[in-house]
């Protein structure tokens, strides 16, 4: 750890944590965060369920219902699924491009602050007595300053803000990292399915997160400041606010999806020990998916009475995103055809996804077609779809993912006995909570209801869900047990800890040492690593001597900032608007901080760079 | 109890079970079961798409099934297997055929999207209605008729019924799943949906739309009747609003409900017109009458039990509704007994083969 | 190579893309305009639907002045060219004519600000609050987006200047500076949309 | 950590970049403001005619500066060309939106 030319302080415990600048790290913090949202969502959606396992039930009120059912899609979706697949991404697209750090690693840490403080201050509402309660869709004007008065929403639109700023910084990260720093012969149509996935979701979230900043921009005005974007009384429009929320809500939908795909196709080509079928298909497909992905927001919107031609034409155009998914599910399915199936928990939560995803697909192509839809919609029947779309095929690929880079996160090969319980119990508990709200929102059930009265038909149906409900928090809890008595245990993973690794992230050591690649690899062909281990190699062809390596150094002020941009809502919130320049004068202090004083890094000396290794 | 214990007994029969429900369903609620043209077409259109999906499901499964058990590893095998780049015709057919299958969903459902579309509202033979959804509950005015009620739709059959929406406060969303698909009442704009109801009958309409607290109870009901039935009842509507016969009461009545409530046609207040609340199905959408109802079920009560209970603590059955309870309204129990007594008497004499 | 490699040796050709960083800063950036552009295409679409909603409030045509609108416009033009001028300077080595256009471009934008901050007042001084109709609040959140950026431009590139003062001109700070001249160009470029759908669409009716 | 892959190489276009093509899109940009804002100005043009000659003045102007003026039409510049376009698409759809499907 000689620093060259500038000395650079170094933590250690957990100074470390709070100034880290490595994406390993970064990652991990985001998959600690983003799993503890996880639980947080899931006991929301538990006691969501015990309060609709039978008609008339009065478990939590209707109030704290609508609060329940607001925090766990918004915990959900921004704060469990989204997260984790940030700590996947940063897990492994260094890895995968062998390069040794993000582009902007300084802002890789500053958005998982200002995420954690954004997810932080969302929840701290629950506190607060005032919680979000308009659903995660927040539709004017049941979120408006009318008939939502207390400072529940503010919490949401604030929160979220400040969330949202980490998730853009990560989207641009992650672009010009796999754009500019990918190693010497890796180009495009060699990347990865993973990376490859990354890459268009962050474009996606390039394109599609400033529309939700001016989004809650426009209903914190309205909320804080009485201005009339979405109050019909003064000129507004609440269907404006449902376009805006759309049009960055459907990409967000693909933002979580696609990563999944990423994931499944490593997994299935690994542990099938072949070459992903029809590849260059399949980011075409993925291309594609993104770019329509923009063109069909309107089909949330449906109902909403924009008129025969716009509902025609999203109609089409949301059945075109059929397409390119059944190419992928396709290409799954035959790249496992005349394969080596190995099942392990990674597999096997791959394997699940893939007939669970053509589930939720087929759904959603039914309620493409819009005149059906006017019976779908807001019904249980859409429940069914999204959950199967974004539990059956994110999560799934979430936990897909995390088995299968567990060891070259830690180190530490996670028990298979307890995974393949986590499995089963996961998955049956899936289909027994989801299968049957198809029907209830086709015998009539809407959603988001608080209860429901008894003789309709939803009796027993409501109760299976819950059952099924209480499985899925139990394969949770197995996946923890799992993890903690793995922790226990010493380091065991190899660099190839699944043998059958294909890609640059199983030549290095598990866990990699902090600046990944002692020498940058040379890549001479897609799933680089296979190649030269089919003509017998043990290490990538280096494409640079040995040499020294510089490393950017740690730093404080993402956290710093990110404290600011929590005080400073919290100023706005409760209009202390000394409190918020305050907070807003420390964010914008660091950042002149930040300007002013070059970040030199330091370097690592050959003769350092084995030290702590594990082999 | 008994019904719990019958629950646990169809535990391991509960897919079966599933299965065996959506089959039907309640005539006046489910989508399976359509009560009229405009919910079979959709009906129909989901069927086409359920067919085609579970093709597509079928043969998805089938592949994974047999890829499962053909290509697993067997213990020991250190084999490679051939590294397969992809295969063009291979993946010219799972392009094309998802097209034409798509072909065949889209091309119906163009045509429907703009056969519901169709606008009747200067038709002259088509009924008008304005639908205004309020915080719990919903305002249906007859504006060729000069008509305004609430939480009980009345149609005449073998008409058009031209819906005309609005939100009067926050978006909610008109659906009678038997009858038709839903519209959102959109605040500061208006929506338009035609139905029609072929068959005489009650059937259930919800709120689809998240709208507050209350959002589970804010049901109506659509009950459809002979146009002879309709012109009767249009007639017992217009007439002069009979008022409570004990003087006191009618005082009381009129300083403490009819501030937002109306009787009659002639002023519209700010709550749900009450004339001829006593045929209606529920009160507040929610409790039903006992003797009213055609099927009613254990722990119904009559209208004069409901209406009481609902004047007494309006809160207690639908939370966040603006009606103030019974001590804060200052009605004393006596006025609320006669109070709920006579709404309950309070029917208009339109069908006609009584109930 | 780390981006020190370069600091105190001869300073090459392009020297905002002579390291890794200075490139990624530059790609990054440009990616960040690609979110901005979406950012303001929003705050458009919103102004769009909801320009004609001015309830009691001054119409467009009767509130908006050309002559102020065309002196703004022109400062703001004047000032993409002087900091265009910058990048060349800096291009050629020139610091002393970087930091000279650098300050024009500081002062042009001050000037824009003041003419905004002007036509504000102006403007509620005639009814046109921010609380006033959907429209008020649609133009003051747009246009007030674009003065805020402007305003940020300013001090950015203040800090700048004070920066190349301090550290001269290296491949660390010749990436800032080349960033900060292509983000004033983008406001430029914001600008362009907004005289031309706010003011002169706004003017027509 | 130099890295071959990068399409933000420094160009050997080094010809002495003088001010001439500044000053020529100054003017143009010049000459497009002036256009637009005389079209406004000359109040008896048919309305339609007047949004086209608008539209199109803007679209050509931010073509010129950001050709010039951003360098896009410089080597090594696909990525931003790239992400600008993305961009404006994005804009493109939620303008046809707020035109079209926010009020009936």
């Amino acid at each position: 750890m000689a620093a060259h030319a500038h000395t650079v302080k170094r933590y250690k415990g957990l100074m470390d944590w709070l100034t880290t600048v490595d994406h390993k790290k970064i990652g991990i913090l985001y998959l600690i965060a983003g799993f503890f949202f996880f639980l947080i969502g899931g006991l929301e959606a538990i006691l969501i369920r015990i309060q609709l396992a039978r008609p008339m039930q009065n478990v939590v009120g209707e109030e704290t219902f609508n609060q329940l059912l607001t925090m766990h899609g918004t915990t959900m979706i921004f704060l469990a699924a989204m997260p984790m697949l940030f700590a996947l991404m940063n897990a492994v697209i260094p890895l995968q491009i062998g390069a040794r750090d993000v582009a902007f690693p300084f802002l890789n840490s500053l958005g998982f602050w200002t995420f954690f403080f954004g997810g932080v201050l969302l929840n701290l509402s629950w506190f607060a007595g005032a919680v979000p309660d308009a659903g995660w869709t927040a539709y004017a004007t049941l979120s408006g300053p009318t008939y939502n008065p207390g400072h529940g929403i503010d919490y949401y639109v604030i929160g979220l803000q400040i969330a949202g700023i980490g998730t853009l910084l990560g989207g641009i990260n992650f672009m010009a990292t796999i754009i500019n720093m990918r190693a010497p012969g890796l180009s495009f149509m060699r990347l990865p399915m993973f990376t490859w996935a990354i890459f268009i979701t962050s474009a996606l979230i390039v394109f599609a997160f400033p529309v939700l900043t001016v989004g809650l921009v426009a209903l914190m005005f309205d909320r804080l400041f009485q201005a009339n974007f979405f109050e019909p009384g003064t000129g507004g429009n609440s269907v404006l606010w449902e376009h805006i929320f759309w049009v960055f809500g459907h990409p967000e939908v693909y933002i979580l999806i696609l990563p999944a795909f990423g994931v499944i196709s490593d997994v299935v080509s690994t542990f099938s020990r072949k070459r992903l079928f029809g590849y260059s298909s399949m980011v075409f497909a993925t291309v594609l998916i993104a770019f329509l992905g923009f063109m069909v927001w309107a089909h949330h919107m449906f109902t909403t009475g924009l008129g025969p031609v716009a509902n025609g034409l999203f109609s089409i155009a949301t059945m075109l995103i059929a397409v390119p998914t059944g190419v992928k599910i396709f290409n799954w399915l035959f790249t496992l055809w005349g394969g080596s199936i190995r099942f392990t928990t990674a597999s096997m939560f791959a394997i699940g996804f893939i007939p669970t995803f053509v589930m939720g697909g087929v759904t959603g192509v039914m309620l493409a077609s819009a005149p059906a839809d006017f019976q779908y919609h807001d019904s249980y029947f859409v429940v069914a779809h999204f959950h199967y779309v974004i539990v059956g095929g994110l999560i799934f690929g979430i936990f897909a993912g995390l088995h299968y880079w567990w060891p070259k996160m830690f180190g530490r090969m996670l028990n298979e006995g307890l995974g393949k319980l986590t499995f089963w119990t996961f998955f049956i508990g899936f289909h027994l909570t989801f299968f049957v709200q198809h029907f209830l929102g086709l015998l009539g059930m809407p959603r988001r209801v608080a209860t429901y009265l008894p003789y309709q038909g939803f009796d027993t149906m409501n109760l299976i869900s819950t059952i099924g409900a209480f499985l899925m928090g139990i394969g949770t809890i197995v996946f923890l047990i799992n993890v903690f008595t793995t922790w226990a245990k010493p380091r065991n993973a190899t660099g190839d800890a699944w043998e059958d690794g294909r890609t640059l992230e199983w030549s290095i050591p598990s866990p990699p040492p902090e600046y990944n690649f002692k020498q940058t690899p040379l890549v001479r062909g897609y799933d680089a690593w296979w190649k030269e281990k089919m003509e017998g190699k043990t290490e990538m062809i280096p494409a640079e001597p040995v040499g020294s390596i510089h490393m950017p150094s740690p730093s404080i002020l993402p956290l710093i900032m990110s404290i600011g941009l929590f005080i400073a809502g919290f100023g706005f919130m409760y209009n202390q608007l000394i409190v918020a320049g305050i907070g807003l004068a420390i964010t914008f202090g660091c950042m002149l901080l930040r300007s002013v004083f070059d970040d030199h890094g330091f370097h690592i000396e050959p003769e350092d760079q084995d030290k702590g290794v594990h082999v | 109890m008994n019904r719990r214990r019958v629950t646990k007994r169809l535990l391991p029969l509960l897919a079966g079970f599933a299965l065996l429900l959506s089959a039907c369903g309640r005539e006046d609620l489910s989508t399976l079961n359509p009560q009229g043209p405009v919910a079979e077409t959709q009906f129909d259109l989901m069927k086409l798409s359920i067919g085609i999906m579970a093709l597509v499901v079928v043969v998805v499964f089938a592949i994974c099934i047999y890829v499962l058990i053909r290509f697993r590893r067997r213990p020991g095998d250190t084999s490679i297997p051939k590294q397969v780049e992809g295969n063009h015709k291979l993946e010219i057919i799972w392009t094309v055929i998802p097209l034409a299958l798509l072909l065949v969903l889209g091309v119906p459902t163009i045509q429907h999207v703009f056969g519901l579309a169709k606008d009747y509202s200067k038709d002259k033979e088509a009924l008008q209605v304005k639908v205004t959804a309020h915080q719990y509950w919903w305002e249906f005015e007859y504006k060729d008729l000069g008509i305004t009620t609430a939480q009980e739709l009345i149609v005449p059959t073998g008409k058009k019924i031209m819906f005309e929406m609005t939100g009067a406060d926050v978006k909610h969303s008109f659906w009678i799943p038997s009858i038709g698909g839903k519209m959102d009442t959109n605040p500061g704009t208006t929506n338009k949906m035609y139905l029609e109801f072929p068959k005489e009958g009650v059937f259930r309409g919800k709120c689809a739309e998240l709208c507050g607290p209350s959002h589970a109870y804010m049901d109506f009901k659509a009950k459809a009747v002979s146009a002879d039935s309709f012109e009767r009842w249009v007639s017992a509507m217009k007439a002069p609003a009979k008022m409570p016969e004990d003087v006191e009461i009618a005082k009381a009545f009129e300083a403490k409900c009819l501030l937002c409530h109306a009787i009659g046609q002639e002023n519209q207040g700010s709550a749900p017109n009450l004339t001829g609340i006593g045929d209606r199905q529920t009160i507040g959408g929610i409790l039903y009458n006992s003797d009213v109802v055609a099927d009613p079920q254990p722990g119904d009560k009559p209208a004069a039990q409901n209406l009481h209970d609902w004047i007494k603590d309006p809160q207690q059955y639908k939370p966040d509704n603006k009606m103030p309870n019974a001590a804060e309204n200052g009605l004393t129990e006596e006025e609320l007994t006669a109070i709920a007594k006579y709404l309950a008497d309070y029917k208009l004499d339109y069908q006609s083969s009584g109930k | 190579m780390s981006a020190h490699g370069h600091a105190d040796g001869h300073l090459p050709h392009d020297p905002e893309k002579a390291t890794l960083e200075g490139r990624n800063k530059i790609l990054g950036f440009w990616l960040f305009l690609g979110a901005e552009t979406v950012l303001f295409g929003t705050l458009f679409s919103a102004y769009l639907a909801l320009r004609h909603n001015v309830l009691d409030g001054p119409h467009p045509a009767e509130l908006f002045q050309l002559p102020m609108v065309f002196a703004a416009t022109m400062i703001l033009l004047t000032s993409s060219l002087t900091s265009v001028f910058a990048v060349q300077a800096l291009h050629h080595h020139k610091v002393k004519a970087m930091i000279n256009w650098l300050i024009v471009t500081i002062v042009l934008g001050l000037g824009f600000l003041g003419l905004e901050i002007y036509e504000f007042y102006h403007y509620v001084q005639e009814g046109h609050g921010f609380t006033t109709s959907a429209f008020s609040s649609s133009f003051y959140t747009l246009v007030g987006f674009h003065g805020a950026h402007v305003a940020f431009g300013v001090l950015w590139i203040g800090l700048l200047i004070g920066q190349i003062f301090k550290k001269g001109l290296t491949v660390v700070t010749a990436p800032k500076i080349y960033v900060s001249a292509i983000y004033w160009h983008f406001i430029d470029v914001v600008w362009v949309f907004i005289f031309t759908v706010v003011y002169l669409m706004g003017k027509v009716g | 950590m130099e890295n071959n892959q990068s399409t933000e190489q420094p160009t050997k276009r080094h010809k002495v970049e003088g001010p001439q093509k500044h000053i020529v899109a100054f003017v143009m940009s010049l000459a497009l403001t002036i256009i637009a804002f005389a079209a406004v100005a000359a109040g008896e043009i048919n309305t339609t005619f007047v949004y086209i000659i608008l539209v199109t003045m803007a679209v050509i102007q931010v073509f010129v500066q950001m050709s010039f003026w951003m360098h896009l039409k410089d080597k090594g510049h696909l990525y931003p060309i790239i992400g600008i376009v993305a961009g404006v698409f994005v804009v493109f759809t939620m303008v046809i939106m707020a035109e079209y499907w926010v009020w009936w």
